[in-house]
């Protein structure tokens, strides 16, 4: 990893979201002005916030949200095989997070007790191959692949992903002082 | 008031309502009614005067009580590693496929359940089962088309063949200790002794207890008669509930004697007055024959007031039956147990000695350590300690089951090598030998010179033989699952951990486990080690340990190429989507390899 | 006067004979970790954060007595990774969803993790399946959040007087039951004032229809971590 | 309408997909088939999350749902927290709010709206209108913006900035925060927060009123292709007050025609069931509502800012309501049906929230401290609607005697806009895809249609409950976790 100043060599940087809801990246995005001293240490590879489709190799990425279908197993796959360092951020991520309050029941009552017809009652589960299947739960991601770290919070604060993320760029242990550590 | 059921009523009647009795009570109202209905606890609980929480702590937490209906026939297959490497999975999927039944449900005319539970005490003559906990041994195909067919019929347990219920002692070898002694000659000895002169033999002799922890006897007495209060109980634990062990079976069952008479001298030598005998659940079968011993022992003055014309010499005793639960052959809990409460380890200290049944100060002493007190008083301390090692005086019972000629019970002077008994019960090519049960250490081939002896190998005496072609992880994962059955649950890291060791060991049989899993293992199995509340959860990670440093290659050949699997198997998960979606495109699934 | 002193992490303790070394450390305001005691009840000794090493040996604070010239250590690496790890497991055997939970803030088995910097449960979660009882008025169950301190169990028998609750089942089945005879809290004798409601370390049993009325910032351990409140072994009162 | 949703033989035709859609919330993809000569025969926009919260919000005791609920989406936290509050102050027998609690909870939402519309069209979209559609691939972000246009991309974080400290100051956390409790509000607003927030809001204010400027200048660049990009004629809906001006808080439904005709007005909202149904497609999570009346073919509709400022009389403001005039004025009577105009609407809305907002920081009642209700008799059921920024948004509930949610609707404002933009992105495909060879670039105009609606797919994960049926939820140990009652 690089430190700036030594030379240009940016950091590459990818995220995604998986069964979350975004907070976390909108919280990332509450770093503010610091996006611009983000700039200049780092440069996005796959993201929502760009249109970089699929990943390529990169030192970091932060992955949002619990895994909950096909699609998520193979996008949090594709980031593990090209990421140097792996971040599980945010509750969803960690522990299922709210997503996760379905585990409890069975999916495919969820699935039959939403998609009905609203005429004939009859079930009507979107079935097209198009569609990511649902996983029987929704799973943390290291339940999946292997996590390097982790960041807690729903969402953690973008004071708190600045701070892991500044000392992770420059090469410190990432540590987060008590106001930053939250789980909630 | 709710309705107070008459079968129920007169059982608690009979235990004059005294709420210390509540296990016995429920143990004998589900003989009678086949399960503890929630009638039957609001009738022993107002029966009693305790919280119906009480009632149900104590239901819930022993595994022969069973709060939903089981059918008339309750069948339990030991599932220890000796009964396993006997094919009791074969014979129980047998008996499931005869009797049309699936693991742990109820038959649909509701007359017969069948389910796996821990070792019964049998490993000499496994497989075995328990029919409405009475132990049915060597079991064959014939034996449970047999018994499937007395079912069909109906036929009363008590109708049932007794060759059935005929359980060997299997004794390969004796010493002092398993000959026979003349009723009341050993209670005659301690009386001309006196009551210090038989305190002070037992210290001569440096008997230390046989349950494991090789605690000195004498000690044990003594600080349980300096103890301040004037009663004072002797429990006897004959709860052996580590898988492997037998020999005190052997013991109640032949030499009951030498027990009865050694609780009875534990009492003089400390003034205890009262004693227990704790029996295990599974021993069921020996209950009538020791009620008879005792009440004979009563009838001819061996027990009562006055014993054997010595005045002041007041001592008798009361079985309790256990229900089904390890964690009880903790002293502490089985005192917990003995109080009608689920079996948990009480803090300690203070410890029993001081603060026991009931807050009196109690001496819990192993089936063998108080036999060995009727060879003391009659032969004298220093006699006994002639024999064994120094550290290690007398005689050790040893139990023998697993790959040999001659499984069974076998008594060696202590300080007896493994090699030597190996070689005496007729075990070749073996690979391993499990000391001490499910807890116990695990020793190869290059360790069978050490002894059996507190200052080497100490056991109480539970030896399984592992032959060259057996699994050693298959073993581990069986104690695996046996430590997390057993867990009583009361402190966070045998709880949780026990469980996470049997779902990792679970990943790995799976092929789904990776160098992650190892790694997982060791760490929780040192966790537990060092932050357990008992016993149990302390070496509830020895055999997953020992297996880990012994057997690696065990473990390896089960392992993903990968350094990490998902904890879950993938198309599994996937399984119920695409049934409701009739999905099988390729998008509808995922391969474990990431 | 060292025969009436012990040791925590080399500082000399005074302490009178009879109290444990819990009992005697927090009267010299030093912190000792802990979940399942409060000072009002005897002590419980199950959840194991308050294990400290007396003289090399693993024992739990709360239940062991001080005694003179104990060297007790108390916040050591290894034993705050310990630490670490017991949460980690109660983390994973519940249903603990911090983020709709209206204990968040004041929930001491959060307050625990952040002092031990907890970032992830770790171990593979075991999601089981519990249920909540809404069946009484004003007072509610989540037993997804229990962790089997047994507070309430003391709470309700040894201070109410009605001992509404109590624990069944072995190992992970242990749970906590209700003493009435559907086994439903609103068919118990409870009621919302009972010390039994106010104990709860987690959000477990927690008064009905006052959820998030405390703003985020002004919650407890929004204030102090756990090892700086005042009194840390004082749970948060139910409002 | 072009019909593009389903190809007659598929099996023929060269499958294109867009999968993910990028720089937008959620999860969606797009299909494209195709067939030699790269004519366009099928169009979809898949949603491809599934997440049932209406399932498992069943059996939670109320007055966690304004909490969990906000978990739907991480944009637009606060609409959730909102509409679930104002169902549970109906559900608790609440009477109406004090005037500080509905003040502060309306500048809750303004705060919203701003960092919301700010950064849907700063961190979003802005990347596409000042690069061009087809631009490279590795500048077309946020960080791209930043460079090559920092004082914009500055004017745009610190705008989304000052809508997310709103928020923070007032629910405590600028995501998932807790304020709004059944009855009212559970902090109020010191004077140091009102003052911070009041001495910058005048700033955004301004900043609000050069935004509107700069997407004004982008169209006048090139007026008829804006107009005409994505373009799709449909039914329009939004909430209005008594006196027919938008209110993003409260208010009646209106909808109207493709024409600006009348389809109904001042609706009680709590009536939507009648109002409206849906459909679900086998190729997508997400569901597609229609008005009941005009029935499946016709009776789709279009929420969200385009639609707002085109169905409302005027705007609360007068800075908003100048420039949503002008807006409108460009119609010559007819409203406005392009996808790219939604960004034009966004910002007059951005410009209006922001208006109303320094209203609210110079009202006195803002920093009252009466923040709860009085309590009445407890209803079973509430129903509670707002203008979320992406448009109108229905949370249902129903909840027992013993507290619990017994039942969860949700209509989330993207699902009402499905059918609507899966006829943009068909409008754009069939005019730049047809007969050209398929390019990154070209594929990026079907994502600017789906970004001008400013979609939020998590959220869409949600669709109309189970309506017509009871289905109990029964979990492990044969214990009633949750049940779905009659609608």
């Amino acid at each position: 990893m690089t430190t700036p100043g030594q030379d240009k060599v940016k950091v590459r940087l990818a995220t995604t979201s998986l069964a979350g809801c975004f907070g976390c990246h909108m919280s990332f995005l509450d770093i503010d002005e610091r996006l611009f001293e983000l700039a200049e240490l780092a440069e996005f590879d796959r993201s929502p916030l760009t249109d970089i489709k699929h990943c390529g190799p990169c030192d970091i990425a932060l992955i949002e949200g619990g895994v909950c279908n096909t699609d998520n197993v193979h996008v949090v796959r594709e980031l593990r095989a090209n990421a140097k360092i792996l971040v599980a951020v945010g509750a969803c991520a960690i522990n299922g997070g709210l997503p996760a309050l379905r585990n409890k029941l069975d999916v495919n009552d969820i699935l039959t007790q939403v998609y009905r017809d609203p005429r004939t009652g009859e079930p009507c589960v979107p079935n097209s191959p198009e569609l990511p299947l649902p996983l029987d739960m929704v799973y943390p991601v290291n339940e999946i692949v292997r996590v390097d770290y982790s960041l807690p919070g729903c969402p953690p604060s973008g004071d708190a992903i600045w701070k892991f993320l500044t000392d992770l760029i420059l090469g410190r242990m990432p540590r987060l002082e008590y106001s930053l550590l939250n789980y909630d | 008031m709710p309705f107070a059921d008459p079968i129920v009523s007169a059982i608690v009647e009979k235990y004059r309502n005294n709420p210390t009795y509540v296990l016995q009570i429920l143990r004998e109202a589900q003989e009678k009614l086949d399960w503890i209905s929630p009638e039957t606890v609001e009738t022993v609980a107002s029966q009693l005067k305790i919280p119906r929480t009480r009632v149900q702590s104590v239901l819930h937490f022993y595994s022969f009580l069973y709060d939903k209906p089981r059918g008339r026939y309750r069948l339990l297959f030991a599932d220890n590693i000796t009964d396993r490497m006997a094919g009791n999975i074969a014979l129980f999927e047998h008996m499931l496929s005869r009797l049309k039944l699936k693991r742990g449900e109820v038959s649909s005319d509701g007359l017969v359940s069948a389910d796996l539970t821990s070792d019964t005490g049998m490993c000499d003559q496994g497989p075995a089962m328990l029919a409405n906990n009475c132990a049915i041994p060597r079991l064959t195909m014939r034996r449970i088309d047999e018994i499937c067919d007395l079912i069909k019929a109906r036929a009363p347990l008590d109708e049932w063949p007794a060759e059935l219920f005929r359980v060997e002692d299997n004794i390969r070898r004796r010493e002092t200790l398993l000959t026979p002694v003349a009723p009341g000659v050993a209670l005659d000895a301690a009386i001309a002794r006196g009551r210090q002169g038989t305190l002070d033999e037992v210290k001569r002799s440096n008997v230390r207890g046989r349950g494991g922890a090789g605690f000195p006897m004498g000690t044990k007495w003594e600080g349980a008669r300096n103890a301040p209060g004037a009663v004072r109980y002797i429990v006897c634990n004959a709860d052996e509930g580590e898988p492997g062990t037998f020999k005190d079976r052997v013991l109640l069952n032949s030499f009951a004697v030498r027990v009865l008479e050694g609780m009875a001298i534990a009492g003089y030598a400390t003034g205890a007055t009262k004693g227990f005998v704790y029996l295990r659940g599974e021993y069921k079968h020996l209950q009538a024959k020791l009620q008879r011993e005792i009440d004979d022992m009563r009838a001819n003055g061996r027990l009562g007031t006055s014993i054997r014309g010595a005045a002041g010499f007041d001592f008798d005793i009361e079985i309790h039956m256990g229900a089904g639960g390890y964690v009880c052959g903790e002293g502490t809990a089985m005192i917990e147990s003995l109080e009608g409460k689920p079996g948990r380890p009480r803090v300690r200290p203070p410890s029993m000695v001081h603060v026991g049944y009931l807050g009196k100060p109690t001496v819990v002493d192993n089936v063998e350590s108080l036999a060995h007190a009727t060879e003391i008083v009659v032969e004298g301390g220093a006699r006994f300690a002639k024999r064994g090692t120094r550290f290690s005086t007398g005689t050790k019972l040893l139990s023998i089951s697993g790959d040999c000629e001659r499984p069974g019970v076998y008594e060696y002077q202590f300080g007896v090598t493994i090699g030597r008994v190996l070689e005496d019960c007729g075990a070749k090519a073996v690979s391993a030998v499990q000391i001490g049960g499910a807890s116990g250490v695990l020793l190869t081939p290059d360790e069978f010179s050490r002894r059996i002896a507190f200052e080497d190998v100490p056991t109480a005496g539970a030896l399984m033989i592992f032959g060259v072609d057996r699994d050693i992880f298959e073993v581990a994962r069986n104690f695996a699952h046996f430590f997390a059955h057993e867990s009583c649950g009361f402190c966070t890291p045998c709880r949780v951990g026990t469980t996470i060791q049997r779902n990792i060991m679970d990943k790995i049989a799976e092929g789904r486990g990776a160098r992650y899993e190892v790694n997982e293992l060791k760490r929780v199995v040192g966790f537990m080690r060092r932050t357990s509340h008992c016993g149990l959860g302390e070496t509830a990670g020895n055999a997953v340990r020992d297996a880990l440093d012994k057997f690696r290659p065990a473990f390896e050949r089960r392992l993903h190429a990968k350094d990490f699997a998902p904890a879950i198997d993938l198309e599994r998960a996937l399984e119920p989507a695409r049934r409701i979606t009739a999905r099988d495109d390729a998008e509808a699934h995922l391969e474990t390899e990431s | 006067m060292a025969e009436t002193t012990f040791t925590i992490d080399e500082i000399p303790i005074p302490f009178t004979p009879g109290q444990t070394i819990l009992e005697a450390t927090k009267a010299a305001g030093i912190y000792i970790p802990h979940l399942c005691y409060h000072p009002e009840f005897k002590a419980h000794g199950g959840c194991k954060m308050c294990t400290v090493l007396v003289n090399g040996k693993p024992q739990t604070a709360c239940t062991h007595k001080a005694a003179a010239g104990q060297e007790v250590e108390v916040d050591t690496p290894e034993l705050n990774a310990m630490r670490r790890t017991l949460v980690q497991m109660l983390f994973i055997e519940g249903n603990h969803f911090c983020p709709s939970c209206e204990k968040s803030g004041e929930c001491q088995l959060q307050a625990l993790a952040y002092e031990y910097e907890m970032l992830t449960p770790h171990f593979v979660e075991l999601y089981p399946h519990r249920n909540v009882d809404a069946s009484h008025p004003d007072v509610l169950i989540e037993f997804n959040r229990c962790v089997l301190c047994e507070l309430c169990v003391r709470a309700s028998r040894d201070i109410d007087h009605k001992d509404v609750f109590a624990i069944a089942g072995r190992g992970r089945d242990a749970k906590l039951i209700v003493n009435s005879p559907t086994g439903k809290l609103g068919d118990s004798a409870l009621a919302v004032t009972d010390r039994a409601v106010q104990v709860c370390p987690v959000g477990a049993i927690i008064v009905k229809r006052v959820g998030f009325e405390t703003p985020i910032g002004e919650r407890t351990y929004d204030k102090n971590p756990i090892s700086a409140e005042a009194d840390s072994c004082e749970v948060p009162e139910a409002r | 309408m072009l019909n593009l949703e389903t190809a007659q033989s598929p099996h023929k035709l060269r499958r294109v997909a867009i999968e993910p859609v990028s720089r937008v919330e959620g999860h969606g993809k797009v299909t494209i088939l195709l067939d030699e000569e790269n004519r366009v025969h099928q169009v979809r926009l898949h949603i491809v999350e599934f997440r049932g919260f209406e399932v498992f919000i069943q059996g939670r005791p109320y007055w966690e749902v304004p909490v969990t609920v906000q978990r739907l989406c991480g944009i637009c936290p606060v609409s959730h927290h909102i509409a679930a509050g104002k169902a549970m102050d109906l559900v608790a027998g609440y009477g109406p709010l004090t005037p500080t609690a509905e003040k502060l909870r309306r500048l809750l939402h303004y705060g919203q709206i701003v960092q919301s519309h700010a950064l849907h069209f700063f961190h979003l979209a802005s990347p596409d209108l000042l690069f061009g559609f087809d631009s490279e691939v590795s500048k077309r972000n946020v960080v791209g913006v930043a460079a090559a246009f920092p004082d914009l991309a500055k004017r745009g974080v610190m705008t989304r900035k000052w809508g997310q400290e709103v928020i923070r100051h007032i629910v405590g956390k600028r995501i998932h925060g807790t304020g709004v409790i059944p009855g009212g509000m559970n902090k109020s607003l010191s004077v140091a927060e009102r003052d911070t927030l009041r001495g910058e809001v005048d700033e955004i204010v301004g900043w609000a009123r050069e935004s509107v400027a700069l997407v004004t200048q982008l169209y006048e660049t090139n007026a008829d292709f804006y107009k005409r990009f994505g373009e799709s004629r449909s039914n329009m809906m939004g909430l209005v007050d008594s006196t027919g001006a938008l209110d993003f808080y409260h208010g009646g439904l209106r909808a109207q025609d493709a024409d600006g005709g009348p389809i109904f007005d001042h609706v009680d909202y709590t009536t939507y069931q009648d109002v409206f149904e849906e459909e679900t497609k086998p190729w997508s999570y997400m569901k597609f509502p229609h008005i009941k009346a005009l029935g499946a073919e016709n009776g789709s509709y279009r929420v969200g800012p385009l639609a707002r400022v085109q169905v409302c009389d005027r705007l609360s403001t007068p800075l908003a309501e100048d420039e949503r005039r002008k807006f409108v004025a460009l119609g010559h009577g007819k409203p406005h049906h392009g996808a790219l105009l939604y960004h034009w609407a966004r910002m007059i809305e951005m410009l209006n929230a922001a208006e109303m907002a320094r209203d609210l920081l110079n009202d006195s009642d803002i920093l009252g401290t009466d923040l709860m209700a009085d309590k009445g008799p407890r209803r079973g059921e509430g129903v509670g609607v707002i203008e979320a920024p992406r448009g109108t948004l229905f949370h249902h509930y129903r909840v027992g005697d013993d507290d619990l949610v017994s039942y969860c609707n949700l209509i989330v404002s993207t699902t009402n806009n499905n059918q609507a933009m899966n006829e943009a992105i068909r409008a754009v495909a069939a005019r730049f895809l047809t007969g050209r060879e398929v390019t990154e670039g070209l594929l990026n105009h079907i994502e600017v249609a789906i970004r001008a609606y400013d979609p939020c797919l998590s959220c869409a994960t949600h669709a109309l409950g189970q309506m017509p049926l009871e289905v109990d939820i029964v979990d492990a140990d044969g214990a009633l976790v949750s049940r779905g009652r009659k609608g």
